[in-house]
């Protein structure tokens, strides 16, 4: 059990002013509008304080406002870059306390769409990372073949970005006829990007000299700071809610759950929750060619099991493998159709409290690399 | 005299001295449009991008449009700056980079001013531009540029020192500063490079090694004396938002722009006078006429130019202490055994 | 009309090699063709925005570089839901930007609220509450071409812009008005700093 | 370990202060304790080592019309099993003690729950506001919150 220890730097009898400097809401690589006020001594960061909720959205104030479905939408809009897997912990929570259960194609989209949108979230992680590093062609690379995996969601829901596609019951609609085709091309387009990734910036010798040995996250502080997803499994806690608290059907594909093994620097450094992300991409496709084994081929209707009313009564603690990490929604209902509260655990929330703690002592280039590997979406931390 | 055909052709008056001044001028203003096209258009080439399209055919006159438009622009003098120094910082740093345009041989017929200590000339002046950025970056009463500015200063001073011995190398090399007997003693083809030991016999090559050294660290000193990524801390946009320049606007910070990269083309300039022949041509004296000679030589420095800006979209950025671990713990001591190395051949040359 | 219009339309001709374009068309024609923009990324519509910068619709076909610093940006993209918290520090960085210059609004949110309009207690309803608004461009997020659409309208919309409008053509009441405005303006900066005083004593 | 034979290790260490359980099928296990001796309970729960919760899964703030609640949703990553654990208290004075010194995690939703319900945390090293402005008036979760009207000058309702 770590304790919060206060750094003190001993600077013998010299007596000089240190600068606070106030690092966003608007910087551009604060990833949003996170702020940061830094105390620097020269160029070593001393203490940093996040100032959060310039994106403070009242997300909860809006589930208790709205309808179960109606919920949905805005929990697209938490964390942006990862709809499709948002709507799973939320849905498969109502479908608990209703005991409702879906079929197996239903399921196997489910698990589909999630994997593909952790890929389009690692992606973004990744090169944003590089970009923090001052490598701004691989952010283009990724963002190129993104639009891949936006295609597919578009096809099926419509819209590029903010889904509504994962119903309670059931989905918005059946699959078009050439999907499998669409995300095996699309497997076979993230793979060659990420080889030529690998070559442009992850077996860079610059970029690995900037990224080993900062940020260091302890397993044991990790944990106590109740981190989760890459940057629990970069300090080498093997921990994945797919494998350990199985849901949708995670519990019938074989895959690795990636873990950091500082292989270049320290255990638990920027370069090993990078890698991670890194890694967890081809698991997820080999994921997605296990699923699309399994998916049933006979068109059926996914709106079957869907519930005219839902209006559940008890509270359950629903939570699922996000690709920033555990993404949880304690619901509360009271037997009407409005939900009495939900409280949303955010993955980015959690992991981004950790940073004062891994950041202290680091230079002021190290704080922007170590808050791009923690990947945090505003939306989801102000909510 | 016979350097300059200017001065042969309108006499020893005032008139050919504001010619002689205007030609660089005209070529630094008509460069910078072309490199910041080239800067444009490489950066989309790498990234998979078209670039500008829009202004004239394929965008080729984005850049005057990027003119006529800071031109425009409202020149804010913020309210707790210093204004004196931060209204001169940009002039400093053109200046700098400019006034290293009057030693740098176009052709065997032209060059500006024909100094004994051309060499020696162009790297102090280039030390300007430490000036006009540490001045900028201090004056904007602004933390970011001020970091900027600091980071600046000490990165260019110590990146200096290598490359101050490797030119002291090419001056051994040459038993000469002037730019044109430097580049004179390379002639007769690609083989009597400075960058291949110089004209001389075949075992010129055993000193092969310390020429490449020489030249990686002279190349990779002047992507730090001009900010270019790996070595762009000073405007590193991902920490410090814009760095010295944060706080200018409009015409001000064009000429940062301008100094920026006419700075690219005086140091791209000086690697080919120093080890790629200068104007020579590479086949020996077929197409060496002075005509001829600019094309070679815009040619061999556009293309380290285009070297800087294709390493700027590809690599990431160093840290500030690795940048200096890089300077005093690598490329220092290599240095210093390479010019040892190469003053040995200049004793061993017959 | 601009210049490249009267081009496109083939208006008479002086002379078989002569076109005609006052000094306006050359300004306006110069900022409407660079336009280097300050993304103010909030929220969702900002990963839109990255998308429309990216290779597939690539922003930089119409001039439009970034720039980190608002002294170097001509325009400000507003993309994504606007809070009472944020909201000080988009109208400081609007006033820091060099004239002349412009603002997008992207996206519902940044329009009027978009869906969290009814009960957002801590979300402003729409930044042209704040700051004026050249283009908006509607969506949740809008799609990258309705982001394009919305630059091709800006580019228009400055190359018609009358630069060059001289004092003694307009009318008394413009003039007045304009008079009226400084003093509200100046009434305006003077409660500010007023106000500003009196939230420091607070704190401090 | 199940969600029964939590229940009696707990009441076999703290027989006051555990006041019940509630099991059901479709809805979350959780057992209802006593406010005043939260810390201990909790550092019994972390610290044990068959129970051994090291990860603080969430904390939220519900606000039940009556009185307020504080939920805190366990998870052991060693062992696998989760539990729930409920403390109600009264509105008019609704503090609890602050667990931020037994899984760090807390600090921030600690400060969340301040902030949205106004619950108290006693002890925290500085409870301050975390999402809304810090010069917010009001907890906006409550149910009886009102929107204000103005804040710093700009209207806040449509």
């Amino acid at each position: 059990m770590a304790e919060r220890k206060d750094i003190e730097i001993d600077f013998g009898r010299i007596e000089a002013q240190r600068t606070r400097l106030n690092l966003g809401p608007q910087h551009p690589s604060t990833h949003g509008v996170l702020r940061l006020e830094v105390e620097l001594d020269g160029e070593i960061v001393t203490e940093v304080v996040p100032h959060i909720g310039y994106l403070h959205r009242c997300f909860e104030k809006y589930a208790e406002n709205k309808t179960y479905p109606q919920v949905i939408p805005y929990i697209d809009r938490l964390d942006y870059i990862t709809s499709m897997s948002n709507e799973i912990p939320y849905v498969l929570g109502i479908e608990k306390m209703m005991g409702i259960k879906v079929s197996e194609k239903v399921e196997a989209i489910r698990t589909i769409l999630a994997e593909l949108n952790r890929i389009a979230s690692h992606q973004i992680a990744v090169a944003t990372f590089g970009m923090d590093a001052g490598a701004f062609t691989p952010f283009l690379f990724f963002f190129r073949d993104r639009e891949s995996i936006l295609d597919i969601f578009e096809k099926l829901s419509g819209a590029r970005l903010l889904y509504n596609y994962i119903r309670i019951g059931g989905l918005m609609n059946d699959l078009y006829p050439s999907f499998k085709n669409d995300v095996l091309d699309v497997i076979n387009v993230i793979r060659k990007t990420n080889a030529e990734v690998m070559d442009l910036l992850i077996d860079n010798k610059i970029f690995i000299e900037r990224t080993i040995n900062i940020g260091v996250l302890p397993a044991d502080v990790a944990i106590s700071f109740g981190c989760s997803g890459p940057v629990l499994r970069g300090s080498g806690v093997p921990f994945d809610l797919r494998r350990d608290e199985p849901y949708l059907n995670y519990d019938k594909f074989d895959f690795e759950v990636c873990v950091g093994k500082g292989e270049m620097g320290t255990l638990g450094d920027s370069y090993d929750r990078n890698i991670v992300r890194y890694h967890e991409m081809e698991e997820s496709c080999r994921i997605i060619e296990q699923a699309l084994k399994i998916l049933p081929d006979a068109s059926e209707d996914v709106r079957s099991a869907m519930p005219k009313k839902v209006a559940p009564k008890g509270e359950i603690y629903a939570k699922a493998e996000n690709p920033k990490g555990e993404l949880g929604f304690y619901i509360v209902g009271d037997g009407k159709n409005k939900p009495a509260r939900i409280k949303s655990r955010s993955a980015c929330f959690v992991n981004l409290s950790a940073l004062p703690a891994i950041s202290q002592g680091s230079m002021i280039a190290d704080l922007i690399l170590i808050l791009g590997s923690v990947d945090i979406v505003l939306g989801e931390v102000d909510r | 005299m016979e350097s300059n055909i200017i001065l042969q052709l309108f006499g020893d008056n005032i008139w050919s001295y504001l010619i002689i001044v205007a030609i660089p001028l005209v070529f630094v203003i008509i460069y910078a449009l072309v490199a910041i096209l080239g800067e444009l258009k490489v950066a989309s080439w790498v990234q998979d991008r078209l670039g500008p399209m829009r202004t004239g055919w394929k965008g080729v006159i984005q850049p005057i449009a990027e003119v006529v438009k800071l031109l425009q622009k409202e020149d804010i003098t913020p309210k707790n700056v210093n204004k004196p120094l931060f209204n001169t910082a940009p002039f400093v740093m053109f200046v700098g980079s400019f006034a290293a345009f009057a030693v740098i041989p176009f052709s065997s017929k032209f060059i500006p001013a024909d100094l004994n200590v051309g060499l020696f000339y162009v790297f102090a002046v280039s030390s300007f531009a430490v000036i006009g950025i540490l001045m900028g970056g201090w004056s904007s009463n602004n933390k970011y540029s001020m970091l900027g500015g600091i980071r600046s200063a000490a990165q260019m001073i110590s990146y200096e020192i290598p490359m101050a011995l490797s030119i002291l190398a090419i001056a051994a090399l040459s038993q000469s500063l002037n730019m044109n007997t430097i580049i004179e003693l390379q002639n007769g083809g690609f083989w009597n490079w400075n960058i291949f030991g110089g004209s001389g016999p075949w075992y010129k090559l055993l000193f092969l090694p310390f020429t490449l050294i020489l030249f990686l660290i002279y190349f990779i000193g002047s992507l730090a004396e001009t900010n270019r990524t790996p070595f762009d801390i000073p405007e590193g946009e991902s920490e410090i938002v814009a760095g010295y320049h944060t706080e200018y606007s409009g015409m001000k910070f064009a000429m940062f722009f301008f100094a920026e990269y006419a700075n690219m083309f005086v140091v791209s300039a000086l690697v080919t006078i120093m080890f790629f022949g200068g104007w020579q041509s590479p086949f020996g004296d077929f197409l060496n006429d002075p005509i001829m000679q600019i094309v070679w030589f815009l040619l061999k420095s556009m293309f380290f130019v285009f070297v800087q800006i294709w390493l700027r979209w590809t690599l990431p950025r160093v840290r500030v202490d690795q940048l200096m671990y890089i300077t005093w713990k690598v490329m220092l001591p290599f240095a210093f055994i390479a010019f040892l190395g190469i003053a040995t051949w200049a004793m061993l040359k017959p | 009309m601009g210049f490249l219009d009267r081009l496109d339309k083939g208006l008479d001709p002086v002379g078989p090699d002569i076109m005609l374009g006052t000094v306006e068309d050359l300004l306006n024609w110069g900022r409407s063709k660079s336009d280097w923009y300050m993304h103010f990324g909030i929220a969702c519509c900002a990963i839109e925005f990255m998308a429309v910068n990216a290779a597939h619709f690539d922003l930089m076909r119409f001039g439009a570089i970034p720039r980190a610093s608002p002294r170097q940006a001509d325009f400000i993209i507003i993309s994504g839901t606007v809070t009472l918290k944020m909201a000080e520090r988009i109208k400081r960085l609007y006033e820091q930007m060099a004239e002349p210059k412009y603002v997008f609004s992207m996206g519902s949110c940044a329009n009027s609220g978009g869906p969290y309009w009814e009960h957002g207690y801590h979300v402003l309803k729409g930044v042209d509450r704040i700051i004026p608004v050249d283009v908006y461009v509607p969506g949740c997020p809008p799609r990258p071409e309705a982001f394009l659409e919305g630059m091709v309208q800006l580019q228009k919309k400055i190359r018609h812009q009358e630069i060059f409008r001289k004092r003694e053509k307009m009318s008394p009441e413009d003039l007045k008005a304009i008079e009226d405005r400084k003093i509200e303006m100046e009434k305006q900066y003077q409660d500010y700093l007023a106000d500003q005083k009196l939230k420091n004593q607070e704190i401090g | 370990m199940k969600s029964n034979e939590i229940f009696e290790r707990l009441i076999a260490e703290f027989p006051e202060d555990i006041i019940s359980l509630n099991e059901d099928e479709n809805s979350e296990s959780f057992i209802y304790v006593n406010p005043r001796n939260i810390v201990e309970i909790m550092l019994f729960l972390r610290d044990e080592n068959d129970l051994f919760f090291d990860y603080l899964s969430c904390l939220s703030g519900v606000d039940s019309k009556e009185n307020l609640t504080v939920v805190y949703n366990l998870y052991s990553i060693q062992l696998k099993h989760r539990i729930t654990i409920k403390a109600d208290i009264p509105k008019e004075n609704p503090s609890i003690a602050t667990v931020e010194k037994v899984w760090l995690t807390a600090d921030w939703h600690e400060r969340e729950a301040w902030d949205l319900i106004g619950i108290k945390f006693e002890g925290h090293h500085n409870l301050i506001r975390i999402l809304n402005p810090y010069d917010w008036e009001g907890h906006p979760l409550q149910k009886d919150y009102k929107t204000p009207e103005y804040y710093h000058g700009m209207r806040v309702p449509v």
